[in-house]
Formats: structure tokens, sequence, C-alpha cells
């Protein structure tokens, strides 16, 4: 793991983006893009479609090297630029996708199964056997999003809005200190919306939450700090009020 | 040797003769050589065109012709020969009229093998040396420069004097250096003087003349020579490259024409199309139906053969891979590898189909006279059909290039390939391009298929050969872009064509599949692949 | 289920079915060609001996095939070539064992190094007279090559077509190598001329019974290693990446680290049946690197029904006797069109092969509680997905 | 196996197994019902008809096939008539050794007639010697072999290669004094090219007179060697090819050749794996008097090939249809064979190997080949020069038969060794250890 000695700015947030930048084919995805997510926070990040929402998650969780800039995890102990997916997934960085991305031939207790916090190892999983505290986990797990019935069905069964929260549940199951949560209510229903916004608090109870949404509905439901991304760089930020009322979001954003 | 320089001398004989007393009826010698023409022995034959040469008989000339190819009858019963005119009527060597009434049933053409070839380019040089055809006369120029037999030497002279075609007087003074060069009798100034005339030419043949020098010739020649080689040498290496880099281009260019069809399937539906090296095998059977249609109807069409299969072989092959798509393809998108196994199916199908409908051996297929041949350019020799070849792929990717970019089409292909949902969400109907990019890329390896029909075998193998290059190429050069197939596909062929001379094709091969497979770990889209922003999972 | 025990897990029904049919005909063949008199109904005859054998070695590579195919979605269209080296590594034993019985009586050099007069045996020869080391090769060659190509493939993640497309070739540049003479194997008249292994002639039938019913344990014996790893956490972690290759990551998995070790695993057991396939058809060329030769493979996992492992050896089996049968008599030139509508229709109609498309039904028609099994069963034997993402 | 069946029939899983099952029982009982069939001779045809080989091995299937139809025509042999069983071993070397067990085990054939590569040839030996049946193998082919249930009607390399070579040496063939051999890189090419380098060195030619190329099978591009070919040959000497390039790889390399305007008379090419089939897929008059040595050319003038000739086409229904020297071979195998078969009275394998050497059958060109002891058979050789029309000028011809050679005597493994199956009773017997090398010591 590469760690890097704490200096004042990093020290307090979990997460910390420093000028960013990403361009694809010349195109600049990430432009100078910086913000901080302290430690048991929950902050929701709105913006127009290429704003670099998605880009940015790709980022923190190792999936694309910034071109330049500085990503922190946890006081500026960890540079994540440096590390790889699996490395920043075992740090404790959970990652929700747009797309609901569950294990579809697996049942929903092999996909929690398969999220619990274990050695990952080669070794550790072909010698691995279940035990009672793993299952009893899975219950506690599948009781927050509300599964519990489900849990021996095959995860490609699920509708839309379950696989969301199954997803969801993965990410609980993996223990992590923060979660990157990606549209997570798109092509749901009122009622889910709602409940996803209430079980996403019930979250935050205890892990930092990142939320990236278009849903303004949802995202007021939610209640927290927003940030507004504009072409790959943050255009506002504060309350949901502040921010809707800010001129160029309206502009950029909401206008239309 | 010894012999054979007689005949020459007796040549140059009678060449003066005919110079001086031409057309001077002269029986004899003539007459008994025809005897001879009808011993079928090849001593004889060899014998009798010496002899008809020095006759200077006026039928010489045309009965050499005439045995040169073939058209050369005769009788062993009867004992006369006849020369058959090109539309096959005979006419009576021995009295040169037409020949009226029943042929000899024993009628057969005079045999000739290399040896007489060589003997009857002697006489023919001698002959034609002063023909009024300039190019015939640069012709037996060049043939002296080969043989640079001292007897020769007056004949050149003479023909020196009275050439004034300056490229063909070129070519005499080379034959005349070389046969100094090689005479005994001759100063050291001259050879000296001969062996810079032969250096300036400057080919391998001038080198090999140069170096044959004899142990006892003069100090200072062999200087001049060592230098003059030297030099010689010096030029030769740079050819040489120039040479290998042209090998490439043209290996490379066989490649891409072969790959680009590859690399528009694969490109813009992302579909492996095991089945491409068929298509290219249908498009040169086309070439072959289309040849023999002519052969059999219009000869006189030959050399608009290919012209007339281009369209027809893109047609066709286009049409096949509609069919295929519609009724195969289709059915797999999204399925990459499932779609490779299928197509592998059809490509067993089809070379077999086709082993069936066209006999397993090989199809021949004519190349047109404006593709046979070759010419020098500077010191390498350019082959006519390669050159075609080189300049056709040119003319594919530029029309394909066009078509992708100026076209109705080609903006919704492109459209597809960059984001399938969205083009279909803007009312691009993607089955109906999907369809047309097959047929396209199919189409293209018609082309293709016309094209190697002139280089390689006609038979239901020759897809097989290309299918696995091809792939190589388009994954090397990144997908979805025709500029990285371009590169691609000329860097794999000129560092085949450097490698090869000292790794020997076999290594080359190798070596060039090894460095792909640890290319594709360094850069796993290929070279040119377009990056952005791949959505996983 | 995971919570069930690992026995239970490893031995389902169709597993169970599969090692007792295996068993019955390692025991019933040689016991009717050998006791059996000749010319009774119930004997064999060496023919079928030989034939079944060879089929049993298509069977395991198959398997080895389905074991990365199936469960983790690399298409390897090279695996011929790891079978290909299993079978040089025992060719090579085999030669050795000849003596000086070869046609020139040399004592240590092949005959094919005698009339290319060879001085010396070239040192990648040497130890091959000793079987331990040879069955080592058998191995470890296939092994390391794979472990070499996997370690690079799979870091820089390579994935997919490309994959399956430098897997080609692979093979292909080893096919080219392998033809050339003074690449020290035979060039493309390969080895052959056996005469014995461990002292025992390989004509004769007792020892081709022996070579059929060590293939068939050899084969029993990898079905179970596979069915230990697929219906193991290991497994499932494999289906993952199979099916959500960037979300195992996201998990925290290493995939390459898994997908490496599988394909090692699957190259050697390719490595062991081209091994025995080697004295049971008593020659071992370059051919078996052919591209086209890996690719029919994966037909008969395709056949069978890919992320089943009986249904890939069933395929095997299938296919395997559909080309004895079809390649004599009336139907002889028409081998390939069979061939041919087989890739495509397997893929077309069958998407899920035999077993696959039989166990989907069985889920379907059964009761909730056999579901359940089903569930179980799929889970480790199971179905392959209805829109295999082998791709990603 | 019935066992099996039984525990199996509870789940449907079994019924694919069983289907399966009952394919291979009737697989096995096939075999046994088709042995009791013998009112017939069966003769078993191995050549390949679909793959890469089908374009030079189904010529000869039918050749088989016509021959049979002849010999039925004449009301057989020892009064039973001749039947074909027909396989295809799909230019698959293993399924080589499958289909000939197939042949002689379950088809129980009397005879086999098949094989063109060597590496096919190698992989079906195991079989017949085990299950002790014939093999006629009609292809030329590198020597250094010669086996009991063999017989190699196609030409040994002294019955092609050397006297192609000593042609060109000669003063007629233009006293070539630099030498090229140019061939695929398989064993047939790479021992003839031993050979030849031997015999070469033995009358003189210095190394650096002679210059060993190999390309890949298949290849396609031939620029670079052409040329490195012509630079070779423009050194003054007179410069001769000889060519092992096999079969498909011939038309790039004659097209190359004809375009880069190497004339037969500047640098004559020699090749021993290209006759009228390969040509036809050529247009030739670049190529006039380049060169092909064989034992057969269909053009050759003798009253029995001409009439060979008519009857083929006719059979064929194809007045185009060439014929080729592995025709001959077959056609004199088969013959050879059908005597033996009348000498003995049976078509016991034994009794007929043993019958067979000695045994002489016309070859089309004239003559009269025996069978050696050694399983080889005397023939003469015919130099021909390609002609436009695709077929060959015969140039040159040994004076009388050649007798085939298994092991020759320029490579020093082979030099002492003989074979000869009727006094000896060995393949490869060492005249100086006076041990048959075959046999353990």
């Amino acid at each position: 793991m590469a760690t890097v000695q704490a200096d004042r700015k990093t020290t307090s947030s979990l997460l910390y983006l420093d000028g960013i930048s990403v361009s694809f084919d010349g195109f600049k995805a990430l432009n100078e893009l910086s913000f901080i997510v302290e430690p048991g926070e929950m902050r929701a990040i709105i913006g127009p479609n290429g704003a670099g929402k998605t880009t940015m998650m790709d980022v923190i969780t190792g999936k694309t090297r910034p071109d330049e800039g500085d990503v922190f995890f946890e006081e500026g102990k960890y540079d994540l630029s440096k590390l790889d997916e699996t490395e920043i997934a075992t740090l404790g960085i959970g990652r929700k996708f747009q797309k609901p991305t569950v294990f579809e031939m697996h049942t929903v207790e092999d996909n929690l199964q398969l999220s619990l916090k274990n050695d990952r190892s080669v070794k550790a999983t072909l010698f691995w056997q279940s035990s009672a505290e793993q299952e009893a986990r899975i219950d506690q797990v599948l009781d927050i999003v509300r599964l519990k019935h489900l849990r021996a069905r095959v995860a490609g069964s699920l509708s839309h809005g379950q696989k969301q929260w199954l997803e969801i549940a993965m990410l609980l199951a993996q223990d992590p200190k923060l979660l990157l949560v990606d549209e997570p209510v798109a092509g749901m229903t009122d009622v889910e919306t709602m409940q996803t916004a209430e079980l996403l608090r019930e979250i935050n109870k205890t892990k930092t939450v990142v939320v990236v949404e278009h849903d303004m509905a949802f995202v007021r439901e939610l209640g927290v700090k927003v940030t507004c991304l504009h072409e790959g760089s943050v255009l506002a930020e504060g309350s949901i009020d502040q921010v809707s009322t800010n001129d160029r979001v309206v502009e950029v954003y909401l206008g239309r | 040797m010894g012999k054979f320089r007689d005949r020459i001398l007796a040549i140059v004989f009678a060449i003066g003769l005919i110079v001086s007393a031409a057309g001077l009826a002269h029986a004899g010698p003539y007459e008994d050589a025809l005897e001879k023409l009808t011993t079928d022995d090849y001593a004889d034959t060899a014998d009798a065109v010496t002899a008809v040469a020095t006759s200077g008989n006026p039928m010489a000339a045309p009965l050499i012709a005439a045995l040169q190819d073939g058209r050369l009858q005769f009788s062993a019963k009867d004992k006369k020969v006849f020369i058959k005119t090109v539309d096959d009527k005979l006419i009576d060597a021995e009295t040169g009229k037409p020949f009226d009434g029943a042929p000899p049933d024993d009628l057969d053409a005079v045999r000739v093998n290399n040896r007489l070839r060589g003997v009857i380019d002697a006489a023919n040089g001698a002959l034609t040396l002063m023909a009024p055809d300039a190019a015939k006369r640069y012709e037996s120029a060049q043939a002296v420069f080969k043989s640079r037999d001292a007897a020769v030497l007056p004949a050149v002279e003479k023909a020196l004097e009275a050439e004034k075609i300056p490229r063909v007087k070129k070519v005499l003074t080379e034959a005349r250096a070389a046969i100094l060069l090689g005479a005994d009798d001759t100063s050291p100034a001259d050879k000296i003087a001969a062996i810079n005339i032969i250096r300036d030419r400057g080919d391998q043949d001038s080198l090999a003349l140069i170096e044959s020098l004899p142990a006892d010739t003069p100090a200072e020649v062999r200087a001049a020579a060592t230098a003059a080689s030297a030099q010689i040498q010096r030029n030769l290496a740079i050819w040489n490259t120039v040479q290998n880099l042209w090998y490439g281009l043209s290996l490379g260019s066989v490649l891409l024409l072969a790959a680009i069809g590859l690399a528009i399937t694969f490109g813009v539906m992302g579909v492996i199309n095991m089945a491409h090296g068929e298509m290219v095998m249908l498009g040169a059977y086309v070439t072959y139906v289309v040849q023999e249609i002519i052969r059999t109807r219009y000869p006189g069409l030959f050399d608009y053969s290919l012209a007339i299969a281009l369209p027809l072989a893109f047609i066709f092959s286009a049409a096949v891979g509609i069919a295929i798509e519609r009724s195969v393809i289709r059915f797999l998108y999204g399925r990459p590898l499932e779609t490779l196994l299928a197509t592998w199916g059809i490509s067993l199908v089809l070379q077999q189909a086709v082993r069936v409908a066209f006999g397993p051996t090989n199809k021949e297929v004519g190349n047109p006279s404006w593709m046979s041949g070759a010419f020098d350019l500077g010191g390498i020799l350019i082959t006519y059909n390669r050159m075609w070849i080189i300049l056709f792929t040119g003319i594919v990717f530029a029309a394909l290039l066009a078509m992708l970019r100026f076209t109705r089409l080609g903006l919704e292909m492109r459209a597809v390939t960059q984001n399938r949902q969205m083009a279909a969400a803007v009312g691009i109907r993607t089955a109906r391009i999907d369809a047309l990019t097959f047929g396209l890329g199919s189409g293209i390896a018609g082309l293709a298929g016309v094209a190697l029909s002139q280089i390689d075998n006609v038979s239901p193998n020759l897809g097989q050969g290309y299918i696995i290059d091809s792939f190589m190429v388009v994954v090397f050069g990144g997908v979805g872009n025709l500029w990285g197939t371009l590169v691609g596909a000329l860097t794999l062929g000129i560092a085949n064509k450097f490698l090869e001379p000292f790794a020997g094709a076999v290594l080359a091969k190798i070596a060039i599949l090894v460095f792909i497979i640890l290319f594709i770990q360094k850069r796993p889209r290929g070279m040119f692949a377009l990056k952005g922003r791949a959505i996983e999972a | 289920m995971m919570t069930s025990h690992p026995l239970i897990r490893l031995l389902d029904r169709g597993s169970t079915l599969f090692l007792v049919l295996l068993a019955a005909f390692a025991i019933a063949i040689p016991v009717s060609n050998l006791l059996m008199p000749e010319g009774s109904a119930l004997h064999l005859s060496t023919y079928f001996v030989a034939l079944f054998g060879k089929y049993v070695c298509y069977g395991l590579l198959a398997l080895s095939i389905d074991l990365i195919w199936g469960y983790v979605g690399i298409l390897s269209l090279g695996h011929g070539a790891f079978f290909a080296l299993g079978g040089y590594a025992m060719g090579m034993y085999l030669m050795r064992q000849i003596g000086t019985r070869g046609v020139y009586a040399n004592p240590i050099l092949p005959d094919f190094m005698v009339f290319l007069n060879w001085s010396e045996l070239p040192f990648f020869w040497y130890g091959f007279n000793s079987f331990a080391y040879a069955m080592l090769m058998v191995l470890l060659v296939p092994g390391l090559l794979a472990f070499v190509f996997g370690w690079f493939a799979f870091r820089s993640r390579v994935t997919g077509v490309y994959l399956s497309i430098i897997t080609q070739a692979m093979t292909y540049a080893l096919l080219l190598g392998f033809f050339r003479n003074n690449f020290g194997f035979g060039g493309n008249n390969g080895l052959t001329d056996f005469k014995d292994i461990l002292g025992f002639n390989v004509q004769a039938e007792g020892t081709r019974n022996a070579l059929l019913v060590t293939s068939c344990i050899a084969l029993a014996v990898c079905f179970l290693i596979c069915r230990a790893i697929v219906t193991s956490k290991f497994g499932k972690v494999l289906i993952g990446i199979r099916d959500a290759e960037s979300r195992t990551r996201f998990l925290g998995y290493r995939v390459e680290a898994y997908k490496l070790f599988v394909f090692t695993v699957s190259a050697c057991m390719a490595g062991v049946a081209g091994a025995l396939y080697v004295p049971q058809v008593g020659i071992i060329n370059p051919g078996e690197f052919a591209p086209g030769n890996s690719i029919e493979a994966v037909i008969w996992v395709a056949v069978g029904g890919r992320g089943t492992l009986t249904g890939a050896v069933l395929g095997a089996f299938v296919v395997n006797y559909a080309k004895t049968f079809f390649t004599s008599g009336a139907l002889a030139p028409y081998w390939l069109f069979m061939l041919g509508g087989l890739f495509i229709g397997t893929t077309l109609f069958l998407p899920r092969g035999i077993i696959g498309t039989y166990n989907n039904w069985r889920a379907g028609h059964a009761d909730k509680a056999e579901a359940k099994a089903a569930e179980g069963a799929s889970a480790g034997g199971g179905a392959s997905p209805a829109q295999p993402s082998a791709a990603e | 196996m019935f066992t099996s069946n039984h525990t199996a029939a509870r789940r449907p899983t079994a019924r694919k197994w069983l289907a399966a099952t009952a394919g291979f029982a009737f697989a096995a009982t096939g075999a046994i019902s088709s042995a009791q069939a013998q009112d017939t001779i069966k003769v078993g045809v191995l050549h390949s008809l679909s793959g890469t080989m089908a374009i030079s091995e189904t010529t000869l299937k039918d050749t088989v096939l016509f021959m049979i139809d002849e010999q039925n025509k004449k009301g057989g042999v020892n009064g039973k008539k001749l039947e074909a069983v027909v396989v295809d071993p799909a230019s698959n070397w293993p399924l080589f050794a499958e289909k000939a067990r197939e042949l002689i085990a379950k088809n129980k054939v009397a005879v086999v007639f098949g094989c063109w590569t060597s590496v096919s040839r190698k992989s079906v030996l195991p079989v017949f010697k085990e299950l002790n049946s014939i093999l006629f193998y009609p292809v030329q082919y590198e020597g250094e072999e010669s086996e009991y249930n063999v017989f190699y009607t196609g030409a040994a390399p002294n019955q092609q290669a050397i006297p192609a070579v000593d042609y060109l040496m000669s003063k007629e063939g233009g006293s070539v004094k630099r030498w090229v051999l140019a061939g695929t890189d398989y064993v047939y090419p790479r021992t003839t090219n031993k050979i030849l380098e031997a015999y070469l060195k033995s009358k003189g030619v210095k190394q650096e007179d002679i210059m060993i190329n190999y390309t890949p099978f298949g290849h396609s591009d031939w620029q670079t060697i052409v040329s490195d070919i012509k630079k070779f040959g423009s050194a003054g000497k007179k410069t001769g090819v000889v060519s092992t390039i096999n079969g498909d790889a011939n038309v790039p390399f004659y097209k190359e050749l004809g375009n880069q305007g190497i004339k037969a008379t500047d640098i004559p090419v020699v090749a021993f794996s290209v006759g009228e089939e390969e040509l036809a897929g050529l247009d030739t008059k670049p190529l006039l008097g380049h060169l092909a040595a064989w034992n057969y050319f269909q053009s050759v003038k003798s009253p029995g090939n001409t009439e060979f000739i008519k009857k083929w086409q006719a059979f064929t229904k194809n007045p185009k249809r060439t014929t080729n020297d592995p025709m001959e071979a077959t056609v004199i195998g088969f013959n050879m064979w059908v005597k033996a078969v009348e000498k003995v009275k049976t078509t016991d394998a034994t009794k007929v190997i043993d019958a067979l050497p000695g045994i002489t059958a016309p070859n089309l060109t004239g003559g009269t080949s025996t069978m050696l002891p050694n399983h080889h058979i005397t023939k003469p050789v015919f130099v021909g020069e390609i002609k436009g029309d695709g077929q060959f000028d015969v140039v040159w011809k040994t004076k009388g038969l050649v007798p085939g050679d298994a092991w020759t005597d320029f490579l020093p493994g082979s030099k002492d060794l003989e074979s000869d199956w009727v006094k000896l009773k060995c393949g490869n017997y060492n005249t100086v250890t006076k041990k048959c090398g075959g046999q353990a010591s």
C-alpha cells in the first residue's frame, strides 16, 4: 500500500481530491476537480450529463488514472492514484455502478457471501467454509435492504429496484469506510426512491456516503450537502437550496 | 564451349554475307539443314539452327522464329519441314510458298529444350543486332552482354556505328565493354575503360563480370576492378534496402487488402468473422469463372477480365456476406465468442462446398498482359502485378475512407460504431446498417480475392492462408480504426521482409507472431485503439 | 447451496452418474475386450478400445477447456497447444524408450535425428528416458507456458476476443516452430514408431486396455478437481468474474490471480490429456498445434453444454463419435459440412448445449424444492447464462 | 456396460448417455457383423477427401475406384468381385491411424491403398504392423524406410532427385555448376536436400556453390527468395534450382518466377512435386522450359498410356482430366497386388506380402516394373520441360529402369543399411554390424 505522510491540508478529510484532470482523446472529462469529503458525511453530487460524475468515481476507485492531481484517502494516508481497483476496494471504498451490477447467475445469498469482508486470496476461497457468524451477518445486511425473503432467489430474477438494493447490500457486506453510490434510484418508482433515500440515510449513520444523482427530488429528500459538477470541475457547493438557486447552476443545469 | 564459339563465328560471317550480298539465292546448306530438322534429335536440331542462320536464306529468320515458339512442324516420313503460321496455315519451309494439299499424317512439332533455346537466342542475338525494331535490338544487345562472346564483337561494333537510339547504344557499348574485358588481347587501358563502363551499369551482372577477372590480369586493371566492384557493392547494398522496403510494402498491401474488410466488420460490429478468408476465396473463384467464360466465349476481352471480375466479385461476396449476417450472425450480437464459432463453422462449410462444386484442385487464373512481367527501376526489379496490387489497395483504402467520411451510409456506420444505443435512438436502423456493413466488409474481401488470384493459388484453401494474418493485422493495428489497420499491415509486412533475409521465412513469421502477442500485452486494444470511457460490466 | 457439506456439493446427481458411467466403461470395456471370446456378442474389438481411449482423452481436453471458458469466460483458441505439448513430453519419453530398436539402431539418437545426421542429443531431450521426469514435464511444460502467457495477458487485462486471438497466435507460432526440423522435434512427421511404455508393448491389447483405464481414471480425477474448484467459493468468484468482472474487482478480488490459477490448472489438464493420447494413437506431430484443432475442441464443449463439466465430456464423445461415423462410407466427403453445421447449429439453437438445455428444462419442470436443488447443482455444475457475456 | 445402463435408466440424464453408449455398442458390434460378409474382396481406400490434402489425394481415390471397376469388368480376382471401402481421414494425421484401424479391423479389408504425406504414412504404420495388413504407398518420398507391411510404389530419392541432378549437370541439361536447393520445411525436402548436398559434393561441387533455403507450408510471398535466387544465379556460373517445394506453395512460386523474368534458359528450375495437377492451376507460358522429374508424364507416348488416359477420362466423364505420377504408381501397385493375390490364391496378408517381391507389372510408359525385395519398385526416370499447354515434354530419360533404394548411400546414417524382406527378412540390415537394426540388440 502506497502511503504518504499526512500533511495538514489533508488531515481531517476522509476523501481528498485536488486538481484532478482527466482527458480522453482530447476531451477533458475532469478539469482541475477538487473537493473534500469529511468522515461520516453524506455528500450528493449532481451535474448534467458529461459533467464528469462517473469519471470522478472511476478516478477514486482506481479504474481511471488521473492525468494530474492528488487523490488521498483517510486523512491523506493513501494515495489512491497509485493503487488499483482491488487495492482500493480492500482499503474500504465500495462502489455501486450506474447500471445495477450484481452476479446474475448467483443467488442473493451467494452475492452477499462473495461480498462479505473476508480473505480474498485464491487459496482462501478455494478452501473456504461458511460459518454461523457469516450467515448472521448476511441476515443482518438483508434486513437492512429488506431482501430477506429473497435470500435463495437467483439475482438475475430480481426486479430492477431489488437489484439496486442488492448491490447496495453487497457494498454494506464489504463493510467499507466510504460508499460511492452512482445513480441509486435510476428507474425506480417514487415509493422505491423514498425507501432508498431512507436506506441511504440509515447507512450514513455508520458510514461515509457519496451519492451521484440526477433526481433532484431524491437529493432534496436526502437533505445533505450538494456539490454540482459542470464540465469536469466544481460549479457550486452547499445545501440543496443554495445550489439550486445559484444562477450558474440554474443556467447550465436546472434551467434546461 | 568451343563448338558453340565456332557456330557464332559462322553466324557472324553469315551476317557479313547478308549485309554485303543480300537476297542472293544460295542453295545447299539451308536445304541440308532442313533435313536435320526432321530427325527429332536435339543435337541435329542445334546444328540445323546454326546452319540455317548461316545459310543467309531469306527463310532463315521466320524459320528460327517459328522454331522458337513451337510453330515449326516436320514430317519424318517424307522428310519435309513446314512453318505453321499464326493462323494455322502451313508454309513449306523449303520454298516459302504456302503448302496446299493434305498435310502428312505424322506431322509433329520440332521439339526444343533449354540448351537449344540458348542456341536460338544466340543466333537471334546476332541476327537481330541490326533488326529494324529497336526493342529487338535492345534485347539482343542485352543477350550479347550476357553471353559476352568475343566472336560477336565485330557485329556489335558494326551495330554500334549504325545505332541511333541512346538506350540501345548504351547497352551496345556495355556489351562491347563486356566482350573487351573478357578478351585476352585487350590493352590494360581499354580494359580499365571497359571496367568503368560496366561499373556505371552497376547491377549484379556487372559485379559478377568484374569479379570474374582472370588471375593474370595486370595490377592496375585489378586495382580499377576492385575499386569498381566496391562501388557497385555499395550501390547494390542501398538498392537492396530499397528493395526490401518495396517487398515489405507489397506484402503489407496484400495483408491490408485481406484484413481491411475484417477491420470493418470487427470494428463496427465487433463481429469476429472467421469466414472472412472464405469471402476472399469466393472472390478469387469469381475471377476464375469470369476468366473461364472469357476464354471460351470472348478471348479478346482477356485483358479486361479483372476489370470485369472486380465488381462481380464485390457483389457476390457482399451478397454472401449479407446472407450470412441475416441468417446467422444477427442472432448472435453481444456474443462475440459464439459468433466466432459460428463463422468458423460457416468457413468450413464454404470451403467444402467450393471443393465439391469446383473440385479440390487449383484453378488457373491467368495474369492479363498488363499484370505480367516486370521493369527495372534503378537497381530494383518491380513486377507489374505487385505494383498494381499496391496501387489497387491504395485505391480501395482511399475509397473506403471517403465512403465512411462523406456518404450517409458511412456516417451511420460511424454512428453505430461509436454508440449503438444512441444511434438506434436517433432513428438509425442499426440492423440494416449491420447487414450493409457486413456486406461491405465481405465485398472488400471479394475484391481482395480478385487481387490475390493474381499471386496465389485459387483453391478452396486460399482463405485459410490469410485469416490468421489478417486477424493479427487488425488486432495489432487497433480495432475500429482503419488507419490503424493500414499502419499495422505495412509495419508487419515490412518487418517481415527485413527479418526474412537473415532469419529465414519461417523464423520471421514466428518472430512477428511473438512480437504481436507481446505487443497486445502493452496495448491490449491495439496500436490506434480509440480510448475513452469504456462502459464495463 | 454454500451451506451444504463439501462432499455433497462435489457429487450432485449428474456428477455421480457421470462417475458411475465412467467407472462402468473403464471396467466393462477391458473385460469384454480381453475376457470375452472373439466373435461373441459381448466382445468389443480392440479397434473400439483404441477409439474409446482416444475419446476419453478428448473428453479430458474438453473438460479443461470448459473449466476456463464455461466458468471464467476465457475462450482459449490455443488449448490444443497445451494438449500437444503434453503429448510431445510423453512422445519424447517413448522415443527414448525405443533405444537401439530404431531403424538405425542408434542407442541415443531418435531416428529422425540420425538421418538428418545430428551428432548428439539436444539438451532439452536429456532426462526424457526417465518416465517420472517425462510425467513431470507433461505437467510442467504446459503449466509453465500457460502461467507465463496468462501472467502477461491477464495482468494487462487482455480479455474476450483479443485473448482468443492471441491464444490462437500462440498455438500458430508453436505450429510453425515445431514444423521446423532443426527445432529438434522431428519436424512435421513428429514423433512416432513407439515401441513400449514402462516396458509394455504399446500395441499389445493389454497395454491398450491399461491405457484406456488410466485415461478414465485421469478423467475422473480431473473431473473431481474441476468439481471441487467450481463448487467452492473460488468457483463462485470465477462465475462472478465471467458475468461481471469489474464488479468482482470492485469487491476487492484479484481477478488476474484467479484467472491465472485456473488457466494454469486447465493447461496442465490439457497436457495430461495429450500425454495419454499419444501412446494410444501412436504419433504426435505439429498437426496437433493447428488452430483448427483447438477451435474444434471448443465446439465439443459448446455442444455438450458450456459451463457444465459433464456436458463438456459428453460433447467431446458425441462430436468425435459423429466424426468417426461420418468420415467413412457414403458420407465420407461431407464430414466438413456436418462439422460446420454443428458449429452453426449449436451456437444458434442450442446455446446452452445438451446438458445445459436439459438442466434448464428440468429446473423449469421441477417443483419448488426440486428447483432449489437444481439451483444448487447449477451454481456449481450450472447451466451457462442465457446471454453468456463471456466477451467482457 | 449393461450394469451401468441399469443404474442409469432411473435418471433422465442417462438417456443422452444411453444414446451415446448405444452408439458405441453399434460401432463395436458393427465391426463383427461386417466381418461375416466375405463374398467380395474388400479394398481399402485411405485418402483425404476433405481438408488441405484433398487437393492431391482425391484423384488417387478416384484412381483406385477406377482400377477396381476395371478389374471387376475382367471378373474380379480369384472369382471374387472387388469392393472398395472409402474413408476420409480429412487431412488429420491421428484420424489416418483411426481410419486405418477401422478399415483393417472393422471392415476387414484385404489391402489398403492410401496416404500422401510422409506423416500420414508414419501415423498409420504402427496400425499396419500391429494388425499385419498391406499398405500400398503411391507417392515419391524421402526414403529411409522399408517396412514389412508397406509397398512403396512411388519414387525413392534415387529414382527422382539424383537422376534429375545428373541431367542438369550434363551438357544437354546446360551443365549446371551452381545449385539452389529450395524446399518447404518438412522431412521430405530436408532429407532429399541432405542427400543431394552429399551427392553434389561427391561430384566436386563446392559449399559456396550450394544455397539451401526452406519456407513454411503454403508460403505465398516469394519475392525475397526468388530475387535471392536471381542474385545467386548472376555470379557467372550456370545456376540451377532444385525445388522440393510442396504442392500448394508452388503456384505463387512459379508466378513470382515468371514475373521476375527468370527464364529456364538462364536459371532452370527442376521440381519434384510439381506435376500435371499442380500446373493445372497455372498459366505455364512464362514457365516454358522449367523442368520436373517424375517416373511418369501424361505426355509420354506409349500405347499403354494412351489407352489408360482414354479409359480414365471416360471413367471420370471429363475429357480434360489429367493423369500424373502418383496415379501411375497407384495403378502399378494395384496390378501387382492383383497378380500376387492370383498367384497365392488367397488374400491372406502374410502370403501376399511374401509373394509380392518379384511380381512384375507393366508401367504406363511402356516398361515393366518389378517389386524388389526391399518393397520398392523399379521405374524409369523422366525429366520433362514444362510446355505452354500445361503438359510436359520429356527431354531426357534414364536408360532402362532404376531400382528404388530404400536407404540412400549418401547419408552417413543409412549408407550401411540394406533392406531385403526375402532373404534377410529385414528392412534395415546393417551390413557392418551384421545386425538387423529393427530388433533389440
